[in-house]
């Protein structure tokens, strides 16, 4: 009972924080300067279809009729979230029109989640290793070099590594594919290899920068661990560096990095879209970019939604699962 | 390993590239390669000699089982468009002249008024499914269009086109709702294509035209869709068996390519690092230092000339400065040519693209067609012509010392002679007259104190260019060009880059002041009706309203007079090229549009694989790779020699 | 090995962090006084130099001096780079400090505003606004973009400090001695969260100009005044990397890579610092 | 069984800061040792010097400790100096800290806390036996089993303590350090651990060294005293005898100023 | 003087809800609880161990918490509720004022101590300008036996636990109030020191006519100042009366227990007794014979 209250209260924020960012998402758009139909006729035009000036009045006619973007602005605006929220429909693509921008989304969504949840894995993993040694020996030299190289490598922004990443690993050293090609059959060994093996740069651009996050990080809590009394007590009780580190150290050090993750995924997902947008890796965050690139407003209403609501659900679930972990919360 | 040219390159690259390594402190692991892509195979799965493979003009598909052509978010410049469709009418590039595709030769007008049509269909056509193509799916397609609103073509083609009867299996009539002098120009390609688009009869029929995917498609071209990529960044296309039976196959003879692959490389570093891999053999549009990269890097690269300026110059569209006359200070003839005497254009040339442009004082593209017929003839009136002070403003020298500037830059394959250089890089331009420039503006009411010019109303002049985002590399570049010359000039000017849903929002609704456009200064036949039509002052519409023509929303009395009198006559009249050569003397006078370059398209080939592109000394096709007459040039193409 | 030795003690660290951005300051601030031209126009040198005595960095495709153009860039991401901290930080911390001291509605509405913020990837949005604003997303938008996506952060710190706060003696004492909510919140709590403060004032420095440079690499931020993002940019548009042109894509690239090394160890250093500090108390 | 030597114990190796200053000591087989002293006198530091924890900077610098330890039932007899006496640890000489809240591991349950101690011997073999025999030892103290499958926070401040007072004597050591092991906690409870101390020692006849700024605590359980003031021991003996007849001024100071409830009240002064 | 008493606190309760994160069940902290402190300065305490409820209680007093139940009264007007009757803040603030547990956190670390006493003579409007301010915290601090001069500009860091809550006193005693909270004053400093500021109270008491409510869990030092005692356990006031009553024949079972546990100097827990008992067959204690008897000696 108690637990159904707080996941409840819990869900009425995440509804709320959901319904502000679809907000914010709905109105800025319409403050902005373009108008998708003539974004639209000119993407027609642009590509030399001839037409008389009755003709392209008769296809802005059609094209407001099928977008909708007639009535009131609040009467948009209902519509928008009653669609979004109850029907998790965003409407046709307009510049892939009639596709529905959830079907485009749809086959995009497993791209990113995969990069960014394998990625993010690695990272967490690797960066918790190498921060822990590093905390629990700061003297020795291995975790001095493997601090400095995260030191290093923490703050190069995304995109640079992106693009440093693929001219070393696609050109230099053709050991990499250019784009993103997949192929096998579904299911299959080969499509597995293949989809790893054209998400490698990608992934290993996140990786490598989250991974020098998390080492700092780890780093400092291991350093502020080992200072704890109950690794001391641990350490007077004659147990080894190994025991202490596996079954004192780690747990607690690991622990609030979860709460970490929480507050990092939406730092982490504006990472995945840049480096999508680089590597033309077809996940979300190059649906994003085709979109502002076509004015697709529903295309862009809707892939931006989805990350909003993708990413404060991953807040939330992080949030939801915390307690289940940490057991100086579970059991009271 | 074959001995590789890039070795020596590469080993420079690599020296660097592990210095940039040791720079990030990375300790990256060198993975290894697999064998997928070794040269023999794509990674597609198709023998490598037997495939060519293409650049997609746009980026990635996003919906890429939907290749209903009909529907307007559909794309089908994935090989769709280029290789699988065809047209009634296409164009021949080279000759400036459309040809009949689908039809079997070009419309035979039946009446004076130009509104009832014979229109020939060809024999012995079948489609990938073996059916034959006959009047009935051309008389389909016309009533599906014209029966389903829901496609945003229906209203256009309703508007121009009456009806579509059938007179045998090979021929039908069409009767336009208006005098139609050129009908082939309504239902065929002239650029990149058109939106009539036959559809096989037998597969439509039972399917909603609004809804129905075309997937995969029945085609009528010689090559057949075989596999795509669900994201959507390549698609293959296979030659079909019975190419016999295809307009290609007519025209021509069999393509070689056994498969054509369209494939999108994303980035432009990434299209140009295909193509230098080999991993790619037609390049769409890319920069001048790409093109020089790839040259540098890939002696099997070539671009449209061998030498300097590498470019084609034939694109049918040019760049230029235009502006919205309706709001002032651009409003004054006065103001635009002052501006346009402040530009050094040498320099803009440079900046733009490293002085590879043909420049172009008319408003049409300075195509080896059109400088044929209109250029060239003109430039002697263009000598003598005088502002209203008397001041002549033509510099006839202009390619000449443009090219002797890029002589001691040390750029080779510069021509000495006068006329060759004058061919190559325009017939000459506007003087850059700071002097003159500065009369104009204070005639027209500015006034300058202190090095700060005013406009007639007292407030500072500084100008907005809005330029494309990125999405047309030479407008964009030449905006930023153009800024500086007359921030140089002392006219503080900054660019606004919009990407292409604002950008064009702010182009129809008249939301700007000055922009570099070229939507309305193109042109590819001697009949100039298709685009000079723009400028009829009927267009022109309140600012904020869109308007479909004429977005500079210029009105100029005897300018409409003369559209007016070109309206009424048909392609092949021998008055075209006279009304022709007054409309632009007209728009020289007025100058709404400072038209200042030919479009330059770097259109690179890989001729590791496939030779006999087209190119400036084998010219018997524009490189224009994404229009619908790119299965003419594929058909042509030959495998290269093994070694 | 000594130098990373160094590295553990925290006044070091510091003092190269400081030194980095002291140099960066440098760069930035004062030497684009000495500019001999405008290294924004075009052509006032050569194309395509190398680095030589004249040009120190070479020159770009487009006739600009690199190293001009550099001390430009980084003046104007400096610039941008600490309004935006600066703005963030204070509105984060006044925020923050409110609604953890103030506790009841106002707590819980501006918990709110912050979780939802910080549930918002702000990347797509601000890729939305530049889009749909074109080029006209000038830098001041782009600053307060920023601005709005980033105070949450210090805010949610450092409202949980203040809860801690609160909880504290001598802020009691402090309410008892009949010092105003103000003063408590400024003179008696805030010296406890300043150190903490400069820290996120750092990182907020890097998230700003890190995130303005990508806008700008993607083509979204205004190409028309020299950032570092802008500058690489420019650079990719005239494909320096591949024409290996290594200096005019590097230079920026290597100093943003040197800026975030040197606020970095600035931010961890006065971190160390202030809990060794603590620690002696 | 500890013999400490003239030995200054101090912080820090470039500027060594004196904690402990030329100390003699001996802590006898079966007693029970106090070491009195208010904050900053030295006591802490030299109850870790006895019980050889130099891990945080700690530095004998001159003086020796050195330990004798007969083992319980084979009676085989070890010697070490205080260096080496961390092979003992958890085996001979064990520890009690101060029971704060974080001195447990947060994560682990008391079971796995108990058991992470013992020497190897004592975790080989059956698992399912070895909690049977904590059980039971806990038991012996009025602990109930159930402590074992609790996390740290779900027990009281007195639990935690008492937890590790057996975690300190499950393993039968010879001498037990405990270090203000009772600070913090209400009266009712440092009396039931105090005597659960007391009760250990006596089972197990072996040495406690208890470090309390109380001297009410010395009084009631210590078998000797030891006052330390600003480093020096000032005062050592007989705990008795000490609360009978104080030779040092400090000692007199301490002893006096501990009001009582039998005493005079400061209402009285009027 | 009005006649009312100083404080009079009826039926008052606290309910909180344990555990945070999953909702929690409500407990009474502090639970129906009633004293009066008269018009006569006197020295009140209230004697507890921890989660009796006692530091919650000096709370409710102090402003700090607010009660759930029941009202307060100070010298005759509400603390609580929003009548317009309710004491406001600042004069509050003239009337009670608080001693905390902890010197150390008492102030802040970044602000010098005489900061304290200046802005409470000022804001409290004892003084009108800076120089009376500190004629006032000279005052005070005279009276706990420091002077303005000695504390000028120096921090928390460089002050004796003992001297920090000598300071505190003075602070508190600047605007004149008629009630001093302590909350545990003495817990934290040294025993050598303890007895000096317990006598400061008893000073102040005096000298001063200040009400303290004096929150300890040392039933001696609660013994040895105050006039009246209550003991609280579990929220609630088992039993309260004059120290030497309370004390010299506790009534309530739970009063003897605490101080039975009173680790006293002269009295030996006879626990300890049995200990030696049953393990008297196994083990002489050497040396020890005299400290069986010592309890008659004392």
């Amino acid at each position: 009972m108690r637990l159904l209250r707080y996941i409840a209260g819990r869900l009425v924020v995440y509804a709320l924080v959901v319904v502000f960012g679809l907000t914010v998402l709905f109105f800025v758009p319409r403050l902005g300067p373009t108008d998708p139909i003539e974004a639209m006729l000119a993407k027609v035009a642009s590509q030399g279809a001839y037409m008389d000036a009755s003709q392209v009045d008769a296809l802005r006619q059609s094209l407001a009729d099928t977008f909708g973007l007639s009535g009131s602005l609040l009467e948009q605006y209902w519509a928008f979230i009653k669609r979004i929220l109850l029907t998790g429909d965003f409407g046709p693509s307009l510049s892939m029109y009639p596709t529905p921008v959830m079907e485009l989304i749809m086959n995009a969504l497993p791209w990113t989640f995969g990069l960014l949840l394998t990625s993010t894995l690695i990272a967490w993993v690797l960066g918790n290793f190498v921060g822990l040694l590093s905390g629990w020996k700061p003297e020795s030299s291995s975790s001095r070099v493997m601090e400095g190289v995260a030191i290093c490598l923490y703050p190069i922004p995304y995109y640079i590594l992106a693009l440093v990443l693929s001219i070393l690993f696609s050109y230099i050293w053709q050991i990499f594919p250019l784009t993103t090609t997949i192929r096998g059959a579904p299911w299959s060994w080969n499509l597995v290899t293949s989809i790893l093996w054209n998400s490698f740069l990608p992934g290993a651009s996140i990786v490598i920068v989250v991974f020098g996050w998390w080492v700092i990080s780890v780093k400092a809590q291991t350093t502020a661990l080992k200072e704890e009394e109950f690794v001391r007590y641990a350490r007077l009780k004659g147990l080894g560096d190994g025991r202490i580190l596996a079954r004192y150290v780690l747990p607690n050090a690991i622990l609030p990095q979860i709460t970490f993750l929480a507050l990092q995924i939406g730092l982490m997902f504006n990472g995945s879209l840049i480096t999508e947008i680089l590597f033309d890796y077809p996940g979300l965050g190059l649906l994003i970019y085709t979109a502002v690139l076509q004015g697709d407003f529903n295309l862009l209403m809707g892939t931006i939604s989805l990350s909003v609501i993708a990413v404060a659900t991953a807040t939330m679930v992080i949030d939801l699962i915390y307690p289940l972990i940490d057991p100086r919360i579970r059991h009271r | 390993m074959t001995r590789d040219p890039r070795n020596d390159k590469r080993a420079r690259g690599t020296l660097l590239a592990l210095g940039m390594a040791a720079a990030l402190g990375g300790t990256m692991l060198a993975g290894y390669a697999p064998a997928a892509f070794a040269q023999e195979m794509t990674d597609v799965g198709t023998p490598r000699a037997e495939t060519l493979i293409v650049d997609m003009l746009n980026a990635r598909v996003g919906n890429p089982t939907n290749m209903n052509m009909y529907q307007q978010g559909v794309t089908v410049n994935h090989g769709m468009h280029q290789l699988a469709l065809s047209q009634l009418y296409d164009i021949d590039t080279a000759a400036g002249t459309q040809i009949p595709g689908l039809a079997a030769e070009m419309p035979e007008a039946l009446n004076e008024d130009f509104t009832r049509f014979r229109v020939p269909l060809r024999e012995g056509l079948t489609w990938s499914d073996g059916e034959p193509f006959t009047a009935d799916d051309v008389v389909f397609t016309a009533e599906m269009i014209r029966d389903t609103p829901a496609l945003a073509y229906s209203a256009a083609f309703i508007d121009a086109i009456a009806s579509v009867t059938k007179v045998d299996d090979h021929t039908v009539e069409i009767e336009t709702t208006r005098p139609t002098p050129r009908l082939s120009i309504v239902l065929g390609s002239v650029i990149y294509g058109n939106a009539f688009h036959v559809v096989p009869k037998h597969i439509w029929e039972n399917e909603d035209p609004a809804t129905f995917a075309n997937f995969p498609p029945v085609t009528i071209s010689a090559y057949k869709y075989m596999d795509h990529d669900p994201n959507g960044t390549w698609f293959l296309w296979e030659k079909r068996e019975d190419w016999q039976n295809t307009e290609v196959g007519q025209m021509i003879g069999e393509p070689k390519p056994q498969y054509v692959l369209f494939r999108s490389y994303g980035t432009e570093e990434r299209r140009v690092l295909a193509m230098a891999s080999n991993d790619i053999d037609i390049l769409t549009d890319i920069s001048p230092e790409s093109l020089d990269i790839l040259r540098n890097q890939n002696d099997k690269v070539r671009g449209w000339f061998t030498d300097f300026p590498y470019a084609n110059l034939d694109d049918p569209c040019e760049r230029g400065i235009h502006f919205n006359t309706s709001i002032a200070p651009y409003d004054d003839p006065q103001t635009r040519w002052g501006l346009a005497l402040a530009i050094n254009a040498q320099r803009a040339s440079i900046a733009t693209f490293s002085g590879m442009m043909r420049a172009s004082p008319l408003a049409i593209p300075p195509t080896s067609v059109l400088m044929d017929t209109y250029h060239q003839p003109m430039s002697q009136w263009l000598a003598e012509f005088t502002l209203e002070d008397g001041y002549k403003p033509f510099d006839p020298d202009y390619a000449i010392r443009l090219g002797e500037q890029l002589r001691s830059e040390g750029v080779e394959g510069i021509p000495e002679d006068p006329e060759a250089l004058r061919e190559l890089l325009g017939v000459g331009w506007w003087k850059h007259d700071p002097e003159q420039a500065t009369k104009l503006l204070q005639d027209a009411g500015f006034t300058n104190d202190g090095g700060q010019w005013k406009k007639p109303d007292g407030t500072p002049f500084t100008i907005t260019i809005l330029a494309p985002a990125d999405f047309e590399v030479q407008s964009q570049r030449l905006a930023f060009a153009v800024a500086n010359e007359w921030t140089q000039f002392g006219i503080p000017t900054n660019v606004q880059q919009m990407q292409a849903g604002a950008f064009f929002t702010a182009e129809n609704t008249g939301n700007y002041e000055v922009g570099s456009y070229w939507g309305s200064s193109c042109a590819i036949t001697p009949d100039l009706f298709v685009r000079m039509e723009a400028w009829h002052k009927d267009y022109v519409r309140e600012n904020g309203t869109p308007a479909s023509h004429n977005q500079g929303r210029y009105v100029d009395e005897e300018l409409s007079a003369l559209i007016d009198e070109l309206r009424a006559i048909p392609a092949d009249d021998e008055r075209i090229v006279p009304l022709g050569t007054d409309i632009l003397k007209e728009l020289v006078e007025g100058l709404p549009v400072i038209e200042m370059f030919g479009t330059s398209k770097f259109v690179p080939v890989n001729e590791t694989y496939w030779t006999n592109y087209p190119s400036a000394d084998n010219y018997y096709e524009g490189p224009w790779w994404w229009w619908s007459n790119f299965k003419f040039i594929n058909a042509q193409l030959e495998p290269a020699a093994a070694d | 090995m000594r130098i990373l030795k160094l590295f553990e003690n925290a006044p070091f660290r510091l003092y190269l962090g400081l030194f980095l951005v002291a140099l960066f300051v440098l760069v930035g601030a004062i030497l684009p006084w000495f500019a001999p031209a405008d290294p924004l126009v075009w052509y006032t040198t050569p194309r395509n130099q190398d680095p030589s005595w004249t040009y120190p960095l070479g020159t770009t495709s487009l006739g600009q001096d690199v190293f001009w153009l550099l001390t430009w860039a980084l003046r104007n991401s400096l610039i941008l780079g600490l309004l935006v901290a600066f703005f963030s930080t204070l509105i984060g911390v006044f925020l923050g400090l409110a609604a953890g001291y103030a506790g009841g509605w106002l707590d819980r509405v501006l918990s709110f505003l912050m979780d939802a913020l910080l549930c918002i990837p702000s990347l797509p949005i601000l890729i939305l606004m530049a889009a749909l604003f074109g080029g006209q997303l000038a830098l001041p938008i782009v600053g307060v973009a920023l601005v709005l996506f980033n105070w949450p952060y210090p805010a949610r710190q450092v409202r949980a400090v203040a809860l801690t706060m609160r909880e504290r003696e001598f802020v009691n004492v402090a309410w008892f001695s009949g010092e105003s909510s103000v003063r408590i919140l400024v003179r008696h709590i805030f010296p406890y969260i300043a150190g903490w403060s400069a820290a996120n004032f750092i990182n907020t420095v890097l998230v700003g100009i890190s995130t303005e440079s990508a806008l700008a690499v993607i083509g979204l931020s205004s190409a028309q005044q020299a950032t570092l993002g802008t500058m690489i940019y420019w650079a990719i548009n005239y494909q320096a990397l591949l024409a290996e042109r290594y200096v005019w894509v590097g230079a920026p690239v290597l100093a943003i890579v040197l800026m975030f090394i040197g606020l970095f160890l600035v931010s961890s250093g006065l971190s160390m610092r202030s809990a060794a500090r603590r620690m002696s108390v | 069984m500890i013999k400490v030597d003239n030995v200054t114990v101090g912080y820090g190796t470039t500027a060594f800061v004196k904690a402990v200053d030329r100390v003699n000591l001996t802590i006898n087989d079966n007693e029970i040792l106090g070491i009195a002293g208010e904050s900053g006198s030295g006591k802490s530091t030299l109850m870790r010097a006895i019980y050889g924890d130099f891990s945080t900077g700690l530095r004998i610098a001159s003086g020796t400790i050195t330990g004798r330890f007969a083992r319980n039932g084979t009676g085989a007899v070890t010697e070490a100096e205080s260096h080496d006496f961390g092979q003992l640890w958890w085996d001979q000489i064990s520890y009690i800290p101060q029971g704060s809240m974080s001195v447990l591991n947060p994560l682990m349950k008391v079971e796995k806390q108990v058991v992470d101690g013992l020497p190897k011997r004592e975790r080989q073999g059956n698992r399912a036996e070895l909690r049977r025999r904590i059980a039971t030892f806990l038991e012996g103290f009025g602990l109930e089993e159930s402590v074992l499958d609790a996390f740290p926070h779900q027990l009281s401040g007195g639990m935690r303590q008492r937890v590790l007072v057996a975690i300190a004597a499950f393993v039968n050591p010879r001498l037990i350090l405990a270090d203000e092991p009772t600070t913090a906690l209400d009266v009712v409870v440092q009396k039931k651990i105090l005597l659960m101390m007391v009760e250990i020692q006596r089972r197990q006849r072996n040495s406690l060294v208890l470090v309390s700024h109380d001297l009410g605590v010395h009084y009631q359980i210590t078998d000797r005293l030891v006052v330390m003031y600003q480093g020096k021991i000032v005062e050592a003996g007989p705990t008795a005898g000490i609360f009978a007849n104080p030779q040092h001024e400090y000692t007199q100071t301490l002893i006096a100023s501990l009001p009582r409830i039998d005493g005079t009240r400061a209402e009285a002064r009027r | 003087m009005s006649g009312a008493p100083i404080l009079e606190v009826e039926r008052i309760g606290r309910i909180y809800r344990r555990g945070g994160i999953f909702g929690g069940k409500p407990f009474y902290a502090v639970d129906d609880v009633s004293f009066t402190l008269p018009e006569t300065p006197k020295v009140f305490s209230i004697v507890g161990e921890s989660g009796s409820g006692k530091t919650t209680l000096a709370r409710m007093v102090l402003r700090l918490v607010e009660p759930t139940d029941g009202t307060i009264r100070l010298m005759g007007r509400p603390l609580t509720g929003t009548s317009k009757e309710r004491i406001d803040n600042l004069e509050f603030r003239r009337l009670v004022q608080p001693i905390f547990q902890n010197p150390f956190e008492a102030f802040s670390a970044y602000l010098p101590i005489g900061t304290y006493l200046i802005r409470t003579a000022l804001n409290l409007k004892i003084a009108r300008s800076e120089a009376e301010a500190v004629e006032a915290a000279d005052a005070a601090l005279r009276s706990v036996g420091l002077s303005y001069e000695r504390i000028r500009g120096k921090y928390i860091r460089q002050f004796s636990g003992g001297e920090l809550q000598r300071i505190s006193v003075a602070r508190a005693l600047i605007p004149n109030p008629k009630l001093i909270v302590a909350d545990e004053p003495v817990s934290m400093v040294d025993a050598s020191l303890r007895m000096s500021i317990v006598n400061l109270f008893r000073q102040i008491v005096e000298e001063k006519g200040v009400s303290f409510i004096y929150i300890t869990h040392d039933l001696s030092t609660a013994y040895y100042l105050s006039d009246h005692v209550a003991i609280m356990n579990a929220g609630r006031v088992v039993e309260q009366g004059a120290p030497g009553d309370i004390l010299a024949y506790p009534s309530e079972a739970y009063t003897r227990e605490l101080m039975a546990a009173i680790p006293t100097i002269g009295a030996r827990w006879t626990e300890l007794d049995e200990i030696d008992r049953h393990y008297a067959h196994e083990r002489t204690r050497d040396g020890k014979s005299a400290d069986k008897h010592h309890q008659e000696h004392s």
